[in-house]
């Protein structure tokens, strides 16, 4: 398919989601690479993105963080519904500072089993670092984690609710609380964290990046057929690889667990 | 008084009419109104009587309740007629009490404002006649921050000379120069105003500037006005003390240059009545009109005319009207050709018995009218 | 020379340093007609004019850039008109930057204006009016130089203010590289990114250079017009 | 009569007021020292100082949350002195917001101060020193009453950053419903979520009226005072 | 002159020490020393002479590059013994030539701010007796900004007094004020001076309030000090027309009030060497020292007595010098007992036959010496 001479390919523009930045900067570094035509990459909060489509922004494609934004816009008819697939998933975990000990060793393991082990594990006056569970999404789902769990209600008042997922990440990371829930693909990255527990994928409802091309780029057909492209190379076996080595996981494997 | 003497009004080219209303405060309120024939109008007043409220209104800077003010026939307000020119369109020549330089400007700029921000043309004088006039050239580049009091006031006379006004007004624009520097600037603007027909509105305290430059003067009393009329008139009224403190009142009287005495550098007077005087050498030719301010204490009355003494000018006068002045002194008015004040003590009155009808000698000294008392009055150039 | 910085820097450098300079020299002359008209004209509506200009101060600078992509966006009644009308476009363009970051710091650029505008003495006006200039001419030679700190003061604060701003700007024109992402929005998007911390402080560290340069020339030039309006000598 | 507001929204608007009203109050005093000393002292220094009251404005808002957060966290070395030594807490409570409110709208009240302190006439300071009062009673007595105009515009643009202020805060405290959860981190919150709009503009209303309610006030003040400041009759 | 008509060094309690230098600008520096035995020292001179600059070093409001200052023996400010004490501290009452009132205030808290704020005691004088005085009890509530000139100087005088200065600095404190009211003010400033031994350092351009207030006159021409002394001895050389333009030279002569004549209101006075004059009815009890200033202009020289004119006042005396003042006059020094100057029109002088050895009459009226000529000097408060 390289029938497309590189001058004649459109620049492609993809809206995607802050906490995808280092893993797709690193996929469409690859998809550059034996691929004609520019991609511009540009990162925002899924909500923000979502209006700015709605607004007329330039995006030819759409990577959300959250089912929610991608219904958002499908709903205003901004994207092409047939386009959409889920491209990749992600996992929750509890971490704490990387240089501080457990308060007890028991804790570890089954720290989630217990609420009031959690509790006493913030200790007196310690915060739950996460991101606001009334939007930010990985703050929400921690919160239908911790209610699945069964101890939201004991935990609430000790929420730390930070404007993003990253901000969780600095407070933990900082000392300033003991303890912080995010993605598991930022504690990864994190040096200045541990992950103390991994919530187990039945708590919550799986952590999805739906994706799909915007009614923009349907529009034009060699904008739609790039696009498709790119789509294509972002859910093949490549960049999966790379995604994976990011922390990301495949929808299939978090549906299947 | 002759024609000769004081011109008609005829020949004055620029009344003037004053007839304001205005509440300044909850305790003052201004209402003046009065014309003058043109020339040099001095508004005399004490502090705080409306003076420099009255010059803002005529400016455009400050709005009459109600009223007209008029410019050689040119109404620049008239609140019936809904006309209310604004400042820049009223060509005047404001210097004002407070200076008021423009502080991010040099002394240069502010001296040029008129010509290069106002559109006024370049006018009677020039920078470098108006600057050597007012000793500021070493000033030009100067800002106006560190300029001294007197430096101040002559920046923001040349200011105002400079911007070709049809109407010059000024607000005690010598109150804190020398008396060197008074001298020199006065004869100038004395020269100014008789030769362009410039009519002036001048606020002064200062007697010898009223009496050397004004026509008229306008007795301005907490708002009112108390009395107007030409200069010569309002002087010899004894029953003004507000005028002048006291020991200043005394007799103006039209006057022609005679002759002049080279050797003993005196010029010889004939006053109004053929009465001569002679005063220090003047530098005006013979024929020329002007004014003698022959001030009350200056004037000694005998019965004999005196002998051997230092006095030149003795003039045969009859005691007209005797009028008390204050306590030790009485002021006598006496016609010498020309009405003349003398105030003497009254034992000397006394002494001499004078009364009305008695004749006598009025003895004025040479050195006593000094250019002080001298106004300029030459030909006016008529119209312009 | 050009070393210390990569491409990318140099481009989200270059890019500030132009929506700065852009916005503060736009926003500049409307700022001193805005103030001059609080100042100094009672017009009907003045409160709710002083209000609207406070606006982007009170609200979040996202809220801020919501508004502008509503109303200027190229589906937004004002967006529209202008593309209709004079073919300029704003959203997701580094001209929006420009605008919303004008839009920013035009309240602290009013503020100052109207400060110095305030202390401004009218004897000195209505004495330039004696000498035959007009409302204009007066307002130019005499009340404009006197209003210089005030202006200067205003525009490093809209500089600086526009070389901080980023809530407004992504939310309104994206962050697009080479186009709308500036120097802020570089710092913000590298801060959300677990490797991004070195290149945050380094952008951070160009950043505060930058306007720390515009700062120290502007209290030169402040000082300057500070000494003229006061008429001490140069 | 409160039913207007729910009472989330009235805890939000309180806590909004509270916050900018402290940050105000608090920083105000140190406005007009540091507004004096970059004035009249000519210490060295003078424009590192300078620049780095600039900072809050050139930063964007999250790295000086983040800086705020690595000074003043309980781990940090200043919010640790600070709670060992006064057991003054920052992070997560309100204090921190007034804080990061208080720091972001310095710059902006340092300016104003300054644009009014050089302004003063410092002949009227010399005539008051001659009448026996000394430095300290002159800056009472008559540079701070000719402030007034300025410190009255500080303190405004400083209570509108005040409110409107999230980026820093955020980050800095968090939000924490009934702590940190000031208006604008509320309304930043619901704009996050598809649903959240009208509740947005519902409290996005709330901060203006609110804003514009200081601002009225602080305008009649300021024409007073700047009436006062020019001598005239009152 | 008599240590009865003026008093010794001894008796004058706060000696004024000056001797400073300070460049101003490129073309510009002051450089001026000399003593004052205290009481009133004007400066005088034209202006630019640097006057201002001299009292703001006074004031300790201008920083001397060096040199000393000193009230009384209390040096202000020496650079060599390393002192300056701040302006606080110099408790001066300084009347500043653009009055400087605090805008913010009304005229009240203005004129109590140096007992208000700088801890000043009351002093002599009550805010009523100030007001009274200077007539501004209807202004006390007022803020500054709309006061007409006069009133603003009014109250910057009143300021200043009220600050219970221990040394006065007065810049043209009166320049622009009318006549009845610098006549208002002046009386009291004399007697505040000659009651409390207050020292006063006075500028003035107007040479009737420097020869009644004065005692010391320093004359200062382009930042240097021209000459300095008693008034009495610069007010008659005649040598510096600097001073007073023309006319105002005269002599300045020691008198003792010697009787009351209370039905013609008149006043005799006995001048240094026994000659009387008689003027208007003066307020002081027999006995008061004064000093008269006899103004050459106003003295007649006769080589008889004159008989039956208004004149009260012939002093026997010899021509001791003739000087020539200008043009047509010549000053003529005369000892009547005291030395009197006169002058004359050189072709008097001729006609007259004047020449030094020549017995001559000097002719001086009554009306001629009136308030403004008279220094009062009662008896002064020792110490204090
Ligand atoms: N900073 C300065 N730079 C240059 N010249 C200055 C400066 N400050 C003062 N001068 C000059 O010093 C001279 C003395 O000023 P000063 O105010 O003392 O005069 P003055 O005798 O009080 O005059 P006046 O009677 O006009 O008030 C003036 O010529 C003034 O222009
Ligand atoms: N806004 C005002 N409110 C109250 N009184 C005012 C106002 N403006 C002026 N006045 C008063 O009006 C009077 C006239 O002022 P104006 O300046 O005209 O006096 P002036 O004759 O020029 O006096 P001076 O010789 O002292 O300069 C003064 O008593 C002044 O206090
Ligand atoms: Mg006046
Ligand atoms: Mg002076």
């Amino acid at each position: 398919p390289m029938t497309v001479r590189a001058d004649e390919a459109p620049t492609l523009t993809v809206f995607g989601a802050a906490s995808l930045t280092d893993a797709l900067d690193a996929a469409v570094a690859a998809y550059r690479d034996d691929h004609p035509g520019t991609v511009r990459l540009v990162f925002e909060s899924s909500s923000t993105l979502a209006r700015q489509i709605e607004q007329g922004a330039p995006a030819d494609l759409y990577l959300s963080a959250n089912p929610r934004w991608m219904d958002y816009v499908a709903e205003r008819g901004l994207i092409d519904t047939e386009s959409r697939r889920q491209l990749l998933a992600n996992s929750l975990a509890l971490i704490a500072p990387a240089d501080r000990e457990a308060d007890s060793g028991a804790a570890d393991d089954d720290i989630l089993g217990d609420g009031d082990r959690l509790l006493a594990a913030l200790g007196g006056d310690g915060r739950l670092a996460m991101g606001d569970p009334d939007h930010v999404p990985a703050g929400i789902y921690g919160r239908q984690a911790l209610t699945s769990l069964g101890y939201w209600a004991a935990i609430e008042p000790r929420v730390a609710r930070a404007a993003n997922v990253r901000a969780a990440l600095a407070l933990v990371a900082r000392g300033e609380t003991p303890l912080g829930i995010v993605y598991a693909t930022d504690a990864a990255a994190e040096d200045g964290v541990r992950t103390v527990a991994a919530f187990p994928a039945s708590s919550h409802p799986p952590i999805l990046y739906p994706a799909a091309i915007t009614a923009h780029a349907a529009a034009d057909p060699a904008r739609a057929e790039a696009t498709r492209r790119l789509l294509d190379f972002l859910a093949g076996d490549e960049a999966t690889a790379i995604f994976a080595r990011f922390g990301f996981s495949q929808p299939k494997d978090a549906a299947g667990s | 008084m002759s024609d000769a003497v004081r011109p008609t009004p005829v020949e004055i080219p620029m009344p003037l009419e004053i007839d304001v209303e205005k509440r300044l405060g909850p305790r003052f309120a201004l209402s003046v109104r009065f014309e003058a024939p043109g020339g040099v109008t001095a508004l005399f007043g004490r502090s705080g009587a409306g003076k420099s409220s009255l010059v803002e209104m005529i400016a455009g800077l400050m709005r009459p309740d109600r009223g007209r003010i008029a410019v050689g026939g040119r109404p620049l307000f008239d609140s019936r007629a809904g006309i209310d020119l604004p400042p820049e369109k009223r060509r005047v020549g404001y210097v004002f009490q407070d200076a008021r330089l423009f502080p991010h400007m040099t002394v240069r700029r502010n001296l040029l404002y008129g010509q290069w921000a106002g559109g006024r043309r370049q006018g009677a004088m020039t920078l470098e006649a108006v600057c050597r006039l007012l000793d500021i050239e070493t000033l030009l580049d100067r800002r106006p921050g560190a300029l001294s009091g007197g430096e101040t006031q002559r920046v923001a006379i040349g200011r105002a000379l400079l911007s070709d006004p049809a109407l010059l007004l000024m607000d005690e624009p010598l109150a804190s120069l020398d008396a060197p520097r008074k001298a020199e600037i006065l004869p100038f603007l004395e020269r100014l105003v008789h030769e362009t027909g410039l009519p002036v509105v001048y606020v002064s305290h200062a007697m010898e500037e009223v009496i050397r430059l004004a026509d008229t003067m306008a007795l301005i009393d907490d708002g009112a006005l108390a009395a107007v009329g030409p200069v010569e008139a309002l002087t010899g009224r004894i029953d003004l003390p507000l005028l002048t403190g006291q020991g200043e009142a005394g007799a103006v009287v039209g006057a022609r240059v005679v002759a002049h005495d080279a050797d003993y550098a005196l010029t010889t007077l004939e006053i109004e009545g053929g009465g001569r005087l002679q005063v220090a050498l003047l530098s005006l030719a013979p024929g020329t009109d002007l004014r003698v301010r022959l001030r009350a204490r200056d004037i000694t009355l005998s019965l004999a005319p005196p002998e051997a003494a230092s006095t030149l000018n003795v003039l045969p006068a009859t005691v007209r009207e005797m009028a008390r002045a204050d306590g030790a002194f009485v002021h006598v008015l006496v016609d010498a050709g020309a009405p003349l004040w003398a105030r003497v003590t009254r034992l000397s009155a006394d002494r001499l018995a004078l009364s009305p009808g008695k004749r006598v000698h009025a003895i004025v000294k040479a050195g006593a009218i000094d250019r002080a008392s001298l106004g300029g009055r030459t030909s006016r150039v008529p119209g312009k | 020379m050009t070393d210390w910085l990569t491409p990318v820097e140099w481009e989200a450098l270059g890019l500030s340093a132009k929506v700065a300079i852009w916005s503060v020299g736009l926003s500049l002359p409307l700022a001193v007609a805005t103030a001059y008209l609080l100042t100094r004209v009672d017009f009907p509506g003045r409160s709710v004019v002083n209000g609207l200009i406070h606006l982007p101060l009170v609200l979040p600078p996202v809220v801020t850039g919501y508004l502008l992509l509503i109303l200027f966006g190229t589906k937004g009644p004002i967006g529209g008109w202008l593309e209709d009308t004079f073919g300029i476009v704003l959203a997701f363009r580094w001209t929006g930057a420009v605008l919303a970051a004008a839009l920013m710091g035009f309240p602290l650029m009013v503020r100052a204006i109207r400060l110095s505008l305030e202390g401004i003495d009218p004897r000195m006006e209505s004495a330039a009016r004696t000498l035959g200039a007009g409302r204009a001419v007066v307002f130019l030679t005499i009340s404009l130089p006197q209003l210089m700190p005030g202006i200067i003061a205003g525009a490093i604060l809209s500089f600086a203010k526009g070389v901080g701003e980023f809530g407004a700007t992504i939310t309104f024109v994206s962050n697009i590289p080479g186009e709308t992402r500036t120097l802020s929005i570089a710092i913000y998007s590298f801060l959300q990114t677990p490797t991004g911390d070195a290149a945050a402080i380094r952008l951070t560290v160009i950043a505060v250079v930058l306007s720390m340069a515009a700062l120290i020339a502007s209290e030169l030039l402040a000082r300057r017009a500070s000494r003229r309006v006061k008429g001490m000598e140069p």
